[in-house]
């Protein structure tokens, strides 16, 4: 399939990193196998009382979501940093922040989708709700963009420095935050009858503000990157 | 046409090169020479927009490239040290997606056509990248040179690791692209034997 | 003024412990910023005059 | 020092910042110290012992300047980055650079003497509160710009990225208070918070006010000590440092 | 210092590797703040009442000692792969398993050490017992080795082979689960009176019981790799 | 004296060379051509034991390399595609790490002597490797050579992004290896320009 112009060039690289992953397929299952073992090291780790595991159920499947989503974050450009693919992707007639907006959905669509089609497993584990888990896969279906769109923020600051794995979940992480306690609030304020909308609305916010912004500071940050 | 005006960079503390002044009619091949640490990728990069220079300015058809970035970008093929190969991916899908990113998305046959001629062997084309050897990666990349038709090649050290019958229709592909009216700029360690009426030469570190 | 001796101040009401550790190591760390930065400064200032010395550059 | 070789209108120019910043730092020292004894003064022999807290309440008087510092300051370092960003200044880049460790200071002393009021009025050294969460997101937003600025050895490189993490940071923290306030009143019902300040005495309000402004008049002083630190530092090779040997 | 022989050669690998951390200081001091802002996002996902957060703590710690020892783990052998340095360690005349131990030991020395050292005082963040934290110390220090030592297979597992990603993944993660158990077991159990000996001398065994395998099975898996 | 005998490989599907056999006596170099792909590198990687060969033995002094990892290994340097240095470290600091694992540690002022004899500029010595250029990270790989005395040593490729004067003083180097009755192992694509009475030649893939 031939397609020119900027939605050719977007919609390539995100069929390209696609094909990548699927060549990769094994990075999939090890995010998502990732998310669950995170999951259950929590039972192991805290003990098995239902009543605790209930009550923290929804901020561990949040924790676990965001460590995936983090861990998957560190080859967002690095491979392309390294074999010089990121320079050619500088030197397209298009604008950088909207090949990064491709590469970030592409990101999402293999690291973020799959933990939020698997988190209703997780839930039912945990002894949450029928409402508490259909908030708390809604909520991971709203947040998890943001944390892709956020976190290549802090992929593109750390390219090429060595330890830029943890470092950048140093940068990013703090900004994880917000998104996090809006995510478990949710699920936590709806069990207590309060309702969910206040959160899951502030969510919406989040990603809506991060779909403009993040691009462009991931794209400002790639190109000092490479210079 | 392509103007380099009064170009200085430096790296760290150390000034690699100044006041470099030349200018490359189309029709020409411009050979940048210099011993190692000369600071020729340095040049290259900042031709091509990716290292801002200390000082100067690089004028592509009269108009300076930073006003200009999407007209020089989408007339520009830059090959340097690393090639920008998906280490996963086929040769063909490699080509197809550097070509459709850098906008000018070329059909499967053409891609196929484009590697042939640079000699990369039928049975390297379903396999990843990562297992050809060095030269034949090295020529997968080049292979976008046969895709398109780009007026302006930026090449560091485009004979790398290639064997004597790549090296030749590597130089004929090049001759071909200065005949007809585009621009190549290279960095090499040897002479590059290309008709001498065409190329011209800047040493640097001198 | 309210305190009638040196030992009531020192105690501030049976708070010494939270209130004297607080004030002495915000004292503490902000004299010790400015020493470590005057260090830096003249630490800065030699290398430079070296530099310069044994760059020959005649002043 | 001969004038005539500086261009004093280019303030954009580390070489015209070294001496301003030089000429500037014994006025904001003295204006400090004088402040900071005065503010002792009041708070310690002045202001009245407060009726609920008894005398653990005069750590407030380093307490809220430092927590204030380390707010003002990272928006401070930000717009330093912004201007940087904007108009490739290098002074605007070392400004954000110098500001970053004392703007770190104060936000280990916000919580160092947070935690010394907390333990005697809550009984405890720490508590997952609103504002002291915040305070501590603050502190790895401050050590994240720091870091990332010492990982890498680029400094033209390490400005700008460091810049626009500091920017990214400050849409960041309006966005931390209210979300961890909020996080907070929904949660759970008030098992713990800080309580409001209790009326306080116009001598106390004073007393803090006068330390606040100390501790500002500090943070100008320090963070243009280091300025000119770090003009040294990067600046040696200029021919404008060796020229003019500076003192 | 000129130093022959094997010792001299995993003395200077341990040296090299200490001197490449030094060179990146920032990278300790990531390593701990990773670890204090992962045991931050739990508060922050499941709310602050005291009783539970102390309940939780154990697990939460030594969740977040994982997780860092695991992201670090990543590039225990990449950077030496990919730049070549791997063959040439496979070239030299020592045992390469030796070799292993020493690089091992610095990724020990500079991710698993600085965390023990800091885990009282997240440990008085989350509320806990004096000796509660004196035995999760303690249990953090008997058990980051080991993390290190299995993890180091999976690493070396995941460098060359497609797909064996997930297969490694697969064998480390269950590896670290006893681990895990033991570790937060022990601080359970004494601070339910029972004492800690059990669990702690278990956790000694396990270290015990790495120190001679995990190096030759990760030697086995470089060979592999590299060839 | 190394003895390859009967040597065959394949990759993949692919055959790449089968029955090669030959014999180096000492003092010899044996320059391995090919075209790309034909598989000089991974006849250079069996050669050092980090490939096993599908069939055939190496023999190093009359024994098989395989039963003599220890000796056969410490009197080896083998400079391959990837050219094993840590971009952190500084080119001295990268000689010694490499030298102490190998078994031969060297002091400072050694590698000093070697860094100034492949033309490390002395600047270069205190910078960390990654922000010199291609052409200075492979000098300073190759600054081994000056190192220590192994007898065997086995390269890939050693010619590549060397500048003419960095490309003169190997050249001297290897002469002065084979002339002290060492053995040189190296795959090129150009002629090396040894004095032909040492030099062996083996083409593979025809
Ligand atoms: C580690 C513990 C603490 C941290 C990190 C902390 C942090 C802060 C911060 C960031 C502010 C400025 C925010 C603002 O002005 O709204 C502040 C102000 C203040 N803090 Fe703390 N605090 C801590 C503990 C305490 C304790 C224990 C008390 C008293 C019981 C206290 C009393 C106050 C008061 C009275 C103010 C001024 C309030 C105002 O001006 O609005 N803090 N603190
Ligand atoms: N931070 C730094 N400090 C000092 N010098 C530096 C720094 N970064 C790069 N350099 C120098 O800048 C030069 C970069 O040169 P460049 O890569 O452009 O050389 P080149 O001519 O392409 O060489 P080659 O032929 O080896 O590819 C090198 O000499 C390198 O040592
Ligand atoms: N999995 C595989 N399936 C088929 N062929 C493979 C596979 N892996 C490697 N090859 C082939 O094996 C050969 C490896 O060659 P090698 O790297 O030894 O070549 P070389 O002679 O060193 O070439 P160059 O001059 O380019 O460095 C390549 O032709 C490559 O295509
Ligand atoms: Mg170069
Ligand atoms: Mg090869």
């Amino acid at each position: 399939m031939m397609q020119g112009g900027l939605a050719g060039a977007v919609f390539g690289l995100i069929q390209r990193d696609l094909l990548l992953t699927w060549r990769r397929r094994a990075d999939i299952a090890t995010t998502l196998l990732f998310f669950v073992i995170v999951a259950t090291l929590f039972p192991l780790g805290v003990g098995p009382e239902p009543a605790v595991l209930r009550t923290i159920a929804p901020g561990v499947l949040w924790i676990a979501a965001l460590l995936s989503c983090f861990l998957s974050l560190g080859r967002l450009f690095a491979t392309d940093y390294q074999d010089g693919t990121l320079e050619q992707m500088l030197l397209t007639p298009h604008p950088l922040a909207a090949l990064v907006l491709g590469k970030i959905a592409a990101h999402w669509l293999v690291s973020g989708l799959p933990v939020v089609v698997l988190s209703p497993l997780i839930g039912l584990q945990f002894g949450l709700s029928g409402g508490a888990i259909a908030i708390l896969t809604f909520s991971l279906l709203l947040g998890t963009p943001t944390l892709s769109l956020v976190g290549s923020i802090g992929a593109a600051l750390t390219l090429g420095i060595r330890g830029g794995n943890l470092l950048s979940a140093l940068l990013v992480l703090p900004l994880f935050i917000p998104v996090l306690i809006f995510g478990a609030g949710a699920v936590a304020s709806s069990e207590s009858g309060m309702g969910a909308e206040g959160h899951l609305s502030l969510l919406g916010a989040c990603v809506v503000l991060a779909i403009p912004f993040a691009p462009w500071a991931t794209a400002a940050a790639l190109r000092i990157a490479v210079e | 046409m392509l103007d380099i005006h009064d170009l200085s960079c430096h790296r760290g503390d150390r000034k690699l090169f100044g006041q470099v002044s030349v200018s490359v009619p189309v029709g020409r091949l411009l050979s940048i020479e210099g011993s190692n640490g000369s600071g020729k990728t340095t040049l290259l990069r900042a031709i091509c927009g990716l290292t801002p220079p200390d000082q100067g300015t690089i004028r592509w058809h009269g108009r300076s490239i930073t006003e200009q970035r999407e007209t020089f970008t989408s007339g520009l093929i830059y090959i340097g040290h690393r090639i920008g190969l998906k280490d996963d991916l086929t040769p063909m899908e490699n080509i197809q997606a550097a070509m459709q990113m850098s906008g000018h998305p070329v059909t499967t046959a053409l891609a196929r056509a484009a590697l042939e001629a640079i000699g990369v062997e039928p049975v390297c084309y379903r396999l990843p990248t990562r297992v050809l050897s060095e030269g034949q990666q090295r020529r997968v990349a080049l292979a976008r040179l046969w895709c398109s038709d780009q007026p302006l090649w930026v090449l560091d050290e485009p004979f790398t690791a290639l064997d004597a019958r790549s090296s030749q229709l590597l130089r004929e592909r090049l001759q071909r692209q200065v005949e007809r009216g585009g621009i190549v700029v290279a960095a090499t360690h040897q002479a590059i034997g290309l008709d001498p009426s065409t190329v011209q030469q800047l040493r640097l570190g001198e | 003024m309210q305190w009638n001796s040196l030992n009531e101040f020192l105690a501030m009401g049976g708070y010494g412990v939270y209130v004297w550790p607080s004030f002495g190591v915000t004292a503490l760390c902000m004299i010790w910023e400015v020493l470590i930065l005057r260090r830096r400064h003249a630490a800065a200032r030699t290398a430079l005059n070296q530099s310069v010395a044994s760059a020959g550059v005649a002043l | 020092m001969k004038t005539d070789r500086m261009n004093w209108f280019q303030w954009s120019s580390p070489q015209a910042f070294y001496p301003l910043a030089g000429k500037l730092i014994p006025w904001f020292a003295c204006v400090s110290m004088v402040c900071l004894a005065a503010g002792l003064y009041m708070g310690f022999l002045v202001a009245p012992t407060d009726f609920q807290q008894g005398d653990s309440y005069r750590i407030i008087f380093v307490h809220v300047p430092a927590a204030w510092m380390s707010m003002f300051l990272y928006v401070v370092m930000a717009g330093w980055a912004a201007v940087g960003l904007g108009l490739k200044a290098r002074p605007s880049f070392m400004m954000a650079q110098a500001i970053a460790p004392t703007g770190a200071l104060f936000t280990f002393l916000a919580l160092f003497t947070g935690a010394f009021w907390g333990k005697p009025t809550w009984g405890a050294w720490w508590v997952w509160d609103a504002r002291l969460t915040s305070e501590l997101i603050l502190l790895f937003q401050y050590a994240g710009v720091m870091l990332l600025h010492a990982s890498i050895d680029d400094l033209r490189r390490a400005d700008r990225a460091s810049a626009v993490l500091a920017l990214v940071g400050v849409v960041n923290v309006p966005i931390i208070y209210f979300s961890v306030r909020w996080w907070n009143t929904l949660h759970q019902g008030a098992s713990i918070s800080v309580t409001a300040a209790p009326k306080m005495a116009a001598t106390m309000l004073a007393a803090m006010g006068i330390m606040a402004l100390g501790f500002w008049m500090y943070s100008a002083a320090v963070t243009l000590l280091r300025v000119r630190c770090i003009i040294l530092e990067r600046e040696r090779h200029a021919s404008w440092v060796q020229i003019e040997r500076v003192s």
